[in-house]
C-alpha cells in the first residue's frame, strides 16, 4: 500500500491540511472541535481537506444519527415477521406465502422548503431508491405534509411546489400515490415538513442487502452521473435554519423520474436475473458516494478502495471532495463477483444506463481513494462509520408544567354554524384538491384511494391487499409527547383497522427542532418511548424510519412530530371496508366511549387560536378492544362500513362517512352538543344492516352505543341532550370540499 | 389473434394493459420501442406513461423511435391501434391521429374518476356501449387538453370521428373531446383510462365494454 | 461549426396555462406590476454543416420535424459560427 | 410597460439529460452532424416599472426566485420598452 505521503492535494486553491486546521473549515461543515481533534488522534496526522470533508458528511447527524442513536436504539423492531429490521435500506416483513411486504420513510423537510418542487420530487425519489435496492418493487407511495397557514403567501407557494413535485415525480416514474395526510399550523411556516413513505413488494427468496462482502469483489456504479448538485446536503439538512436561505439553495438536487424508471427497471431485472451474481446492493441517499461504499463495506468488515476518475462525471473538473459528497440522485451502487461483472454491465447498457466498475472490495478494513494516479483519502472505516455518539441532556418541557389540567370547554351557542366551521378548517377540509395531483391509481392495484382511511393495495395473483397509512396529530405531543406519541400509533393502527386489515408493522419519520435544546432531546425520548408501547401492544414492530432534527427557523422549533407510517395486511381484499355508508337504512353505531377531550382538539385550536391545558387521557386498553372489534365485525361480514374517529371527532366522522355516497343520517347522540366535537381517542363509527344489528351488537354491546340510522335525504338531522341541527348535505359537502381550493387561490 | 402492447422506455402503464387484455383472454405480449416490427400482431396497443421522460413535448420523443414505423405500416394496413393517455399523445404526434393533447386548462395532473359520454358506439373501440351512455373512466395525465384548429374539427364531428366525450371537462379539449378515432375507423385514442376500470376489485368495471368491444373488433378483422 | 439558438413559443392564439400559473406566483410573491407572462422552449443547437445556408436549412428542418409542433407552436432562430469544439 | 425576453439554460458545467434525449432522436433521425443539444426555457414577461434600471432589478429578482434553479440553471435576458396594451 502506497504510504501517507503519496497524497495528493488536488485543486490549486484546496486548503492544505495545516490550513484546513488553521481555517477551522470544518466547523462551517459541521464538525465540532472535539471530533476535529479527535480525528488527528486518531489518525495520528492532519486530515487533508477531502478526508475532511468526508468526515463532516460521514458525521452529520443526518447520516450517523450520533446524537439520536442513543434513543433509537430503544425502539422495539423484533418479532416473527420481521426479516429485516432498522439498518439496511428499509424493513422487510413476512406476509405469507414467501412474500413479504418492504417499507420506509424518508424526509426532504429541508430541501422541500428552499426549493419545493424539487426537493419534494427527490425526496420521492430517494425513497424509492430504498426499497428497489432491497430488490423490492415498489407498490406504492404515500406522503405527511405540515405546512404552515394557508393565510401565508409563502406557504401557498410552498403547497403548490411540493404538491407538484410529489406528482411530478411519482407520477412520471409510475408508482401511485395512494395516501397520506396533510395539515397546517402556522409553527411549521418556516419548516414544512415533507416525509415521503414508499411500500414495495418482494419474494423472499429475492432479498438483498448493503453489503460489500468478498475481498476482490467488483464495486459497480450505475444510473445518473455524478454532479455537484447537493454537494454536502446531509450536513445542511443536519443544520438549523435561519431565514437568510437563498443561498442554501445550491444545495438542492435535481430529480429525473425518467432515468430512476429505467434504473429501477433495470435494478429489478439485475435482481430477478442475476441473484447469483450480485452481492449488494445500495442506492446512494445522504452524502452519496461517500456514506454509500463505506457503510457497504463497513457493515460487512471489510475494507474497500475507490478509483474516483473512473466515476462517471456530469460536470467537469470535479474535485474528490465534489464527487464524494454529491448528492445527485438517481445513483446506486451494486458489488458485484469479480470476473462476473460483464453480465451486469451489459443489462444496464441495453437500458441506456451507465454501469461502471469504479472499485473493489478490501480485506484491510480501510477507506481508500484513488484519483488522478495518487491518493486522496485513506482512512479507517470502522472509525469513519461510526460517529462518536453524544448523550445530550434532557428536561421537560417549561410549558408542560404550567398547562391547566381542566379541559377546555368549547362554545357551541350556534351549533349549525360550530359545524360548518369545524368543516372547513384548514386540517379538517376535503385534501382532494392537493392529492387529485397524485396518480393514486397506476398499477391498477389500488383498492381504497386516498380520501378513506388507510389506502388499499392488491397483491396481484394472490387474494391478499395491504393497507397503509401516515399519521400523526403533533399538537396533542406538543401538550405531551409520551402520551401523544401513544395516541399516534393508535390512530395510524385504527385506520389499517377500518379497511379490516390487520396492523403489522411500522415505519416512523421523527421530525423534531434542534436536539441541543434538552427540551427538544426529551420530546424526542419520550416520543419514541410512547410510540414503543403502543407498538408492542400491536404488535406492530418499528422496522425503519428517519430522522429529522434541527426543524427550527429562527429558534422557532416545530411541534415534535413523529410521523407513524403503518402496514396492515389483509388476508381477503374481498372483505375491503371503506368509510362511506351504503344503503339508507343501515343502522349507525358508535363504538367506544366519549369523554371531555377538548385540549389539543381542532374546536380548541378553532375557537382560541391556540393548543393549550393538559392532554387528555389515553386507555390502552378501551384501544385494543375497539379494534378487535371492529376487524372482527368486518370479518364475519356485520358492518356496512367503517371510519375511525380523530381531529374534530364525531361530527366529522359522521359527515365523511355521509359524504362519500351522499347518504344522509338521522341521529341522536343522547349527549351534550359539545361532544361532537370531542376528540376522545379508541372510537370507530359503523354502519350496519337492520338485519344483521341483534348479531353485531351481541358481539359489541357494552362498546357500541347505537346513534341512529343512514338516510336517502338530502338532509342531516343532528338531535342532542342539548341542542338539535338540521344540515343541508349538498351545502356541508360544498364547505368541506372547496375549503382549501379556495383559500389556494389568491 | 394476437396483441402487443408497446412499452416505450418510460412508459409505465404498459403492464396495467397487458393484464387487461389478458383478463379478456387476448394472447398480448409487450415489445420494447426499439423492435421495428409488428407484423405478427393484429392489435397493437400504446399504453400511458411518460414516455423518453415527456420534456420536450409529450410523446414527440417516442414518434421517433423504431417501432413507430412498425405501428404506422399497421396502422396502414388497416389493424386496430389503440393509443391511451400517452399512447394517444404518440398517435397525434405521430400523424395518425389528428390534433395535439395540451397542458390542462387549470395546469396540473389531475387523477380522477370523470363522466365520459358514448357519443358513437358504431365503431371498433364502442360497439359493446349503449349510444349516449355515461361511464365513469379514471383520467391521470397533465397535458390532455384537446386542440385542433376548427377545419380539422369540423372534420372530426362531421366523419363521426368522435367516440368519447367528457361530461365535465377536467382539462379544457375542444368540443369535450376524450377520444377519436381516425377517418379508417381503425386507429383510436383517448385520455381516459379505460384498462383501470376492468376488475370490480379495483371499484369500477366501465372499461370492460372497451375491451369487448375490442375484441369483437379483432374478431371482425381476423 | 454553427450554433443555432432556436426559441418556440405558442401561436398566439393558443392560450398559455402556464404562463398565467407564473404570473400568479409571481403576483402572490408581490411582484405587483406583472402585467403578462408567457412561457415557451429555448434550445441551443451546435452543428456541423459547409455553409450558413445548409446549416439554415437543417436547423428548420429538424425543428419543425421534432422540436415543434406545427399545430400550436412556432419559432425563430439566429445562428452563428463558434469554434469547433464540443465538451464533454 | 417593459418587455423582459428572458433565456434560461442549464449552466455550461452540467450535461444536460433532456438535451441528450432530444440529440439521440435527432440522430435516429439522421441529423448526422448534431453535435450538441441543450434544451432550455424562454419567458416573456411584460411588466411596469417606473424606469429601466427598477425593471431591470425586477427582473433579475424573481427570475432568480422563481423562474431559474440556481443550482443548475443561469439565464441573460434583454429588456425593450413596449407599448402599454397587454392582451388576455
Ligand atoms: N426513526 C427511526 N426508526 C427506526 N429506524 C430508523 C429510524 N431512523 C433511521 N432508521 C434506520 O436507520 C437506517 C438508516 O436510515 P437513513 O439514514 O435514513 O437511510 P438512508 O441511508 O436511506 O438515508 C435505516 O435502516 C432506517 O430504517
Ligand atoms: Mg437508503
Amino acid at each position: 500500500m502506497k504510504g501517507i505521503n503519496s497524497m495528493t492535494t488536488i485543486a490549486e486553491n484546496e486548503l492544505t491540511p495545516e490550513q484546513v486546521r488553521d481555517s477551522k473549515i470544518y466547523t462551517q461543515w459541521g464538525l465540532t472541535e472535539v471530533e476535529y481533534e479527535l480525528i488527528v488522534k486518531t489518525l495520528k496526522r492532519l486530515p487533508n481537506f477531502t478526508e475532511t470533508g468526508i468526515f463532516s458528511g460521514m458525521w452529520s447527524e443526518h447520516v450517523s444519527y450520533k446524537k439520536s442513536k442513543p434513543i433509537l436504539k430503544k425502539f422495539w423492531s423484533t418479532n416473527e415477521r420481521v426479516l429485516q429490521g432498522p439498518g439496511e435500506g428499509a424493513g422487510i416483513l413476512d406476509i405469507g406465502d414467501g412474500q413479504a411486504v418492504v417499507f420506509k420513510a424518508e424526509s426532504h423537510n429541508h430541501p422541500s422548503f428552499v426549493e419545493p418542487y424539487e426537493g419534494a420530487a427527490t425526496g420521492v425519489g430517494g425513497i424509492l431508491r430504498d426499497i428497489f435496492s432491497m430488490g423490492a418493487q415498489p407498490i406504492a407511495v404515500l406522503d405527511s405534509l405540515r405546512f404552515g397557514e394557508l393565510d401565508d403567501p409563502h406557504t401557498r407557494h410552498i403547497v403548490d411546489g411540493v404538491i407538484a413535485g410529489i406528482a411530478g415525480y411519482g407520477n412520471a416514474i409510475g408508482i401511485p400515490t395512494v395516501g397520506g395526510e396533510i395539515s397546517f399550523d402556522s409553527v411549521y411556516s418556516g419548516n414544512p415538513l415533507v416525509n415521503v413513505m414508499a411500500v414495495g413488494l418482494i419474494d423472499q427468496a429475492a432479498m438483498q442487502v448493503g453489503q460489500a462482502r468478498g475481498v476482490g469483489n467488483s464495486i459497480i456504479y450505475v444510473g445518473a452521473k455524478t454532479g455537484r448538485d447537493g454537494i454536502n446536503g446531509a450536513s445542511f439538512a443536519s443544520a438549523e435554519f435561519s431565514t437568510d436561505h437563498e443561498s442554501d439553495r445550491s444545495a438542492v438536487q435535481v430529480g429525473d423520474p425518467f432515468l430512476e424508471k429505467l434504473v429501477m427497471d433495470a435494478t429489478l431485472k439485475a435482481v430477478r436475473e442475476h441473484s447469483d451474481i450480485i452481492v449488494g446492493i445500495q442506492d446512494m441517499g445522504a452524502a452519496g458516494l461517500l456514506s454509500s461504499s463505506s457503510e457497504m463495506a463497513a457493515k460487512a468488515g471489510m475494507g474497500i478502495t475507490l478509483n474516483l476518475n473512473l466515476v462517471p462525471q456530469r460536470e467537469l473538473h470535479m474535485t474528490p471532495y465534489e464527487l464524494m459528497l454529491s448528492e445527485s440522485q438517481e445513483r446506486m451502487l451494486l458489488v458485484v463477483k469479480r470476473d462476473e461483472e460483464q453480465a451486469i454491465i451489459d443489462l444496464f447498457k441495453e437500458a441506456d444506463l451507465d454501469a461502471v466498475v469504479i472499485g473493489e472490495v478490501t480485506d484491510n478494513g480501510r477507506y481508500i481513494l484513488e484519483f488522478d494516479k495518487g491518493i486522496v483519502a485513506d482512512l479507517p472505516i470502522d472509525f469513519l462509520t461510526h460517529a462518536p455518539k453524544q448523550d445530550l441532556p434532557m428536561t421537560k418541557p417549561e410549558r408542560m408544567s404550567t398547562f391547566n389540567d381542566t379541559q377546555y370547554e368549547p362554545d357551541i351557542a350556534d351549533l349549525k354554524a360550530t359545524i360548518l366551521a369545524i368543516m372547513s378548517q384548514q386540517t379538517i377540509a376535503s385534501k382532494a384538491s392537493l392529492f387529485r395531483h397524485f396518480d393514486s391509481m397506476v398499477r391498477a392495484d389500488t383498492v381504497i384511494k386516498p380520501g378513506g382511511d388507510a389506502s388499499l393495495v392488491r397483491v396481484r395473483g394472490t387474494k391478499k391487499a395491504l393497507a397503509m397509512t401516515t399519521d400523526v396529530n403533533a399538537r396533542y405531543l406538543y401538550l405531551n409527547p409520551f402520551v401523544g406519541a401513544k395516541m399516534a400509533v393508535a390512530e395510524a393502527a385504527r385506520n389499517i383497522v377500518s379497511t379490516g386489515a390487520l396492523p403489522i408493522g411500522i415505519t416512523d419519520g421523527l421530525n423534531f427542532g434542534s436536539p441541543d435544546n434538552p427540551e427538544v432531546y426529551y420530546e424526542l425520548d419520550q416520543s419514541v418511548a410512547g410510540i414503543n408501547v403502543v407498538a408492542q401492544q400491536l404488535n406492530t414492530p418499528v422496522i425503519s424510519g428517519n430522522v429529522s432534527l434541527y426543524n427550527e427557523t429562527d429558534g422557532q422549533a416545530i411541534y415534535p412530530t413523529p410521523m407513524i407510517g403503518m402496514v396492515g395486511l389483509l388476508d381477503d381484499v374481498n372483505q375491503a371496508m371503506t368509510i362511506g355508508f351504503k344503503n339508507p337504512g343501515d343502522i349507525i353505531y358508535l363504538i367506544g366511549k366519549t369523554e371531555d377531550s377538548f385540549n389539543g382538539s381542532e374546536i380548541q385550536k378553532m375557537q382560541t387560536g391556540k393548543i393549550d391545558g393538559q392532554l387528555f387521557d389515553f386507555d390502552d386498553e378501551a384501544e385494543l378492544v375497539a379494534q378487535k372489534l371492529v376487524r372482527s365485525a368486518i370479518h364475519k361480514e356485520l358492518i356496512n362500513s367503517a371510519h375511525d374517529l380523530s381531529e374534530g371527532g364525531l361530527i366529522v366522522g359522521l359527515l365523511e362517512s355521509s359524504f362519500q355516497n351522499t347518504l344522509g343520517f338521522d341521529i341522536d347522540t343522547q349527549q351534550d352538543a359539545k361532544y361532537l366535537f370531542s376528540e376522545t381517542p379508541s372510537r370507530f363509527v359503523v354502519s350496519v344492516s337492520p338485519e344483521l344489528s341483534d348479531e353485531f351488537e351481541s358481539i359489541a354491546s357494552g362498546y357500541a352505543t347505537k346513534l341512529g340510522h343512514v338516510t336517502h335525504s338530502d338532509e342531516i338531522s343532528i338531535k342532542t341532550s342539548t341542542q338539535n341541527v338540521h344540515l343541508s348535505l349538498v351545502e356541508t359537502v360544498k364547505v368541506y370540499q372547496e375549503s382549501i381550493s379556495c383559500q389556494l387561490k389568491d | 389473434m394476437k396483441a402487443a402492447v408497446i412499452s416505450f422506455p418510460g412508459s409505465n402503464c404498459d403492464f396495467d394493459m397487458l393484464y387487461a387484455l389478458k383478463d379478456f383472454g387476448i394472447d398480448v405480449q409487450i415489445v420494447f420501442a426499439k423492435e421495428n416490427n409488428l407484423d405478427e400482431f393484429d392489435a397493437i396497443f400504446l399504453p400511458g406513461g411518460f414516455s423518453y421522460g415527456d420534456y420536450l413535448r409529450t410523446g414527440a420523443i417516442a414518434r421517433f423511435s423504431p417501432i413507430m414505423s412498425a405501428v404506422t405500416k399497421a396502422a396502414n394496413e388497416g389493424k386496430l391501434i389503440v393509443g391511451v393517455c400517452n399512447g394517444f399523445q404518440i398517435l397525434t404526434e405521430a400523424g395518425l391521429l389528428p390534433g395535439q393533447l395540451l397542458v390542462n386548462k387549470n395546469p396540473g395532473f389531475i387523477c380522477e374518476e370523470v363522466p365520459l359520454k358514448v357519443v358513437n358506439n358504431n365503431t371498433n373501440f364502442s360497439n359493446a356501449y349503449s349510444l349516449n351512455e355515461t361511464i365513469m373512466i379514471p383520467i391521470a395525465h397533465g397535458e390532455g387538453n384537446y386542440f385542433a384548429d376548427d377545419e380539422v374539427l369540423t372534420e372530426l364531428e362531421n366523419n363521426h370521428q368522435v367516440v368519447f366525450r367528457y361530461g365535465n371537462n377536467p382539462n379544457g379539449s375542444l368540443n369535450d373531446i376524450a377520444g377519436i378515432m381516425n377517418e379508417k375507423g381503425n386507429v383510436f385514442g383517448m385520455m381516459p383510462h379505460p384498462e383501470r376500470a376492468v376488475e370490480k376489485v379495483t371499484g369500477n368495471i366501465d372499461g370492460q365494454n372497451f375491451f369487448k368491444s375490442i375484441l369483437s373488433g379483432i374478431l371482425n378483422q381476423a | 461549426m454553427y450554433l443555432a439558438k432556436i426559441y418556440v413559443t405558442y401561436k398566439p392564439s393558443i392560450l398559455d396555462p402556464q404562463g398565467e400559473v407564473i404570473k400568479s406566483a409571481l403576483k402572490r410573491m408581490d411582484y405587483a406590476d406583472i402585467q403578462q407572462v408567457a412561457q415557451g422552449k429555448y434550445f441551443e443547437v451546435k452543428l456541423n454543416a459547409k455553409d450558413v445556408d445548409t446549416a439554415s436549412s437543417e436547423v428548420k428542418s429538424f425543428t419543425e420535424a421534432l422540436l415543434i409542433n406545427q399545430n400550436t407552436e412556432t419559432y425563430r432562430f439566429d445562428l452563428s459560427l463558434v469554434e469547433d469544439e464540443v465538451e464533454a
